[in-house]
């Protein structure tokens, strides 16, 4: 079994980038591959605790803490998400916050990286 | 002991977009990528401009005059500053009628030495083809 | 080396595709990139269709946008997410999202 | 007693953006101006899909199903529902080789009467001609 | 003197649609027209206090918190905030939050309104 | 009607702005826009800069850039926010920003 580090830096709402990858991270924990997951730049909406549910727009809570329950590792870009007003305070459990070097680092030993760009 | 090389590849024009701002900074980060890895493990990052990419770097940006930000030109120069691979697509540049002269080509100003190569896109495909996986922004 | 490209918009990644080369090259069409596995913009299918590639079209994304398996060209395959985690570790070793 | 008229023009295909869902939803929150407005005092949104937007106005949308997102469909049968002008460019249609029969025409499985306008580009230009402010998305 | 409606739905980091807008309004306020603000979408993202400041990123506080002293209406879509983990109490002090009808009721009375779409 | 566009990418904005017709028009390039300005791609300036209107490049904008007012083709008008202001509120009616 490999490992897949995917990058994303696109907001949690909107181009649906997020959306694609965490079901892709699903796709591929299902079959038994690792997953790193980094996201940056608007991508770090995505690590917000406590977002409202609404059919209207993209709501990926529930699958990623999931997912992370089934071993995915998830980390926010620090730096990009304080610059946001997303405090550590308010990041979703599970998810981590380093500096961009965990993402680099993550491929060190990833079969396949997938970098996925903001807008 | 093994080297892991990451190719990043900017397309995009700057401003407009964060991602040519993050590809720098992305980049720039494999100087402390260590502290992750065991001894003698490195992973390394090259970058190279391509398409409407080039515009990024061009000199003069007065970003930080007009609206409060780091420059995509400071960007590229931190990452001269680190020794960083950084390519410029000649043909691009050509495209747009811009020259060598146009372009951030140096940091002396911080004691780098490291300088921009104005390549032919043959190269950038060859780095392309030499990295591990690659990163477009 | 062997390829894989996800084109995830109908307009923008022309420009970077058209030059991108390699011994084996794959494209995938997820997001709004559906559209260039269905629509024929004045009878034409789309330029990219005519490249030396294995094209791919992510299912969800086509019934997403009202379009379905008979709608794509007959050189690209319909895949699901697990298909495309198969692809990604088997048959490609870089990928590239555009 | 006046009326400021809004033209709303949706250039972008779905989903890639938010843009053509918050044109609809937006759109749709004229109904509720009035509460902000002195009596008889009217704020409309008429809406036109043209260029790559009218890739909005598919049929049979899983958007729900797939993502667990509503549909634009969704959203513009909403907009029929109450009684909003939906506008969709005939010449881009063809251009894409769609017909009348492939966009959503009605919501009468929720009881609308309004249904959507396939029409010439004039008739969309009319619309941008007689409108008090011009919205695209 | 007239009044000038601006709708902008980009991120507040990525795109400088934000630091545009924010500067367009500070120049017709500058020119003694009124200026009403509102912010939708990705938007949103302009209404959230206590964003760290940092020269990488847009930081547009202090410019908003002093147009909203010179008189300008700023008010940023209450669902999209909310669905993106944007609560009342992280709201930036002098920012309204309301529905999209407010938006449009804004532009009953305004002379030019200016709508930027988002990414 | 007197209709003012901003036209803030380098290449999205085409295909609306080809059709708009008013009995004046403006084009006024922000943002990436400001290539419009500038750029000529293989020798060519851009078709933009053909139509019938008055054209404005944001000053502010082309110096984040690294362009300036030596750069613009001469049928391009530098302006600041100020005039930006003025250009609003008294010679056009209705704004699109594309």
């Amino acid at each position: 079994m490999g490992k897949l580090t995917i990058g994303c830096f696109s907001s949690l709402i909107g181009s649906m980038s997020l959306d694609f990858a965490v079901k892709l991270a699903g796709a591929a924990i299902e079959k038994g591959h690792k997953v790193d997951f980094w996201v940056s730049g608007n991508g770090t909406m995505l690590s917000i605790k406590a977002q409202r549910p609404f059919k209207d727009y993209s709501f990926l809570e529930k699958p990623v803490k999931e997912l992370v329950a089934k071993g995915m590792q998830i980390t926010a870009c620090e730096a990009c998400a304080e610059a946001r007003g997303y405090h550590k305070e308010e990041t979703m459990e599970g998810f981590k916050r380093h500096s961009m070097d965990w993402y680099l680092a993550s491929t060190f030993d990833a079969d396949r990286v997938l970098h996925i760009g903001g807008e | 002991m093994a080297t892991v090389k990451l190719g990043f590849i900017v397309q995009r024009p700057p401003y407009k977009s964060e991602n040519p701002k993050l590809a720098l900074t992305h980049a720039i980060a494999s100087q402390s990528v260590e502290m992750y890895l065991n001894d003698g493990d490195l992973v390394t990052a090259d970058l190279a401009f391509v398409g409407d990419g080039v515009l990024n770097c061009l000199k003069n940006q007065k970003a930080m005059d007009k609206y409060g930000l780091t420059s995509t030109e400071s960007h590229i120069k931190s990452a001269l500053m680190l020794d960083l691979s950084v390519m410029v697509c000649k043909e691009d540049l050509e495209r747009f009628g811009l020259s060598e002269d146009d372009v951030v080509l140096d940091a002396e100003e911080f004691g780098a030495d490291m300088v921009t190569k104005v390549v032919p896109y043959s190269e950038i495909a060859k780095m392309m083809e030499d990295s591990n996986h690659l990163l477009f922004f | 080396m062997k390829l894989a490209v996800f084109v995830s918009d109908y307009r923008l990644t022309a420009d970077t595709l058209e030059r991108l080369t390699s011994d084996k090259l794959g494209i995938i069409f997820v997001s709004n990139g559906v559209y260039h596995a269905t629509i024929k913009e004045k009878g034409n299918s789309s330029a990219l269709l005519k490249k030396n590639a294995q094209f791919y079209v992510l299912h969800d994304d086509l019934e997403t946008r009202g379009l379905g398996g008979s709608d794509i060209a007959e050189n690209v395959k319909l895949v699901s997410y697990g298909e495309l985690v198969e692809l990604i570790f088997n048959d490609y070793e870089k990928l590239a999202w555009l």
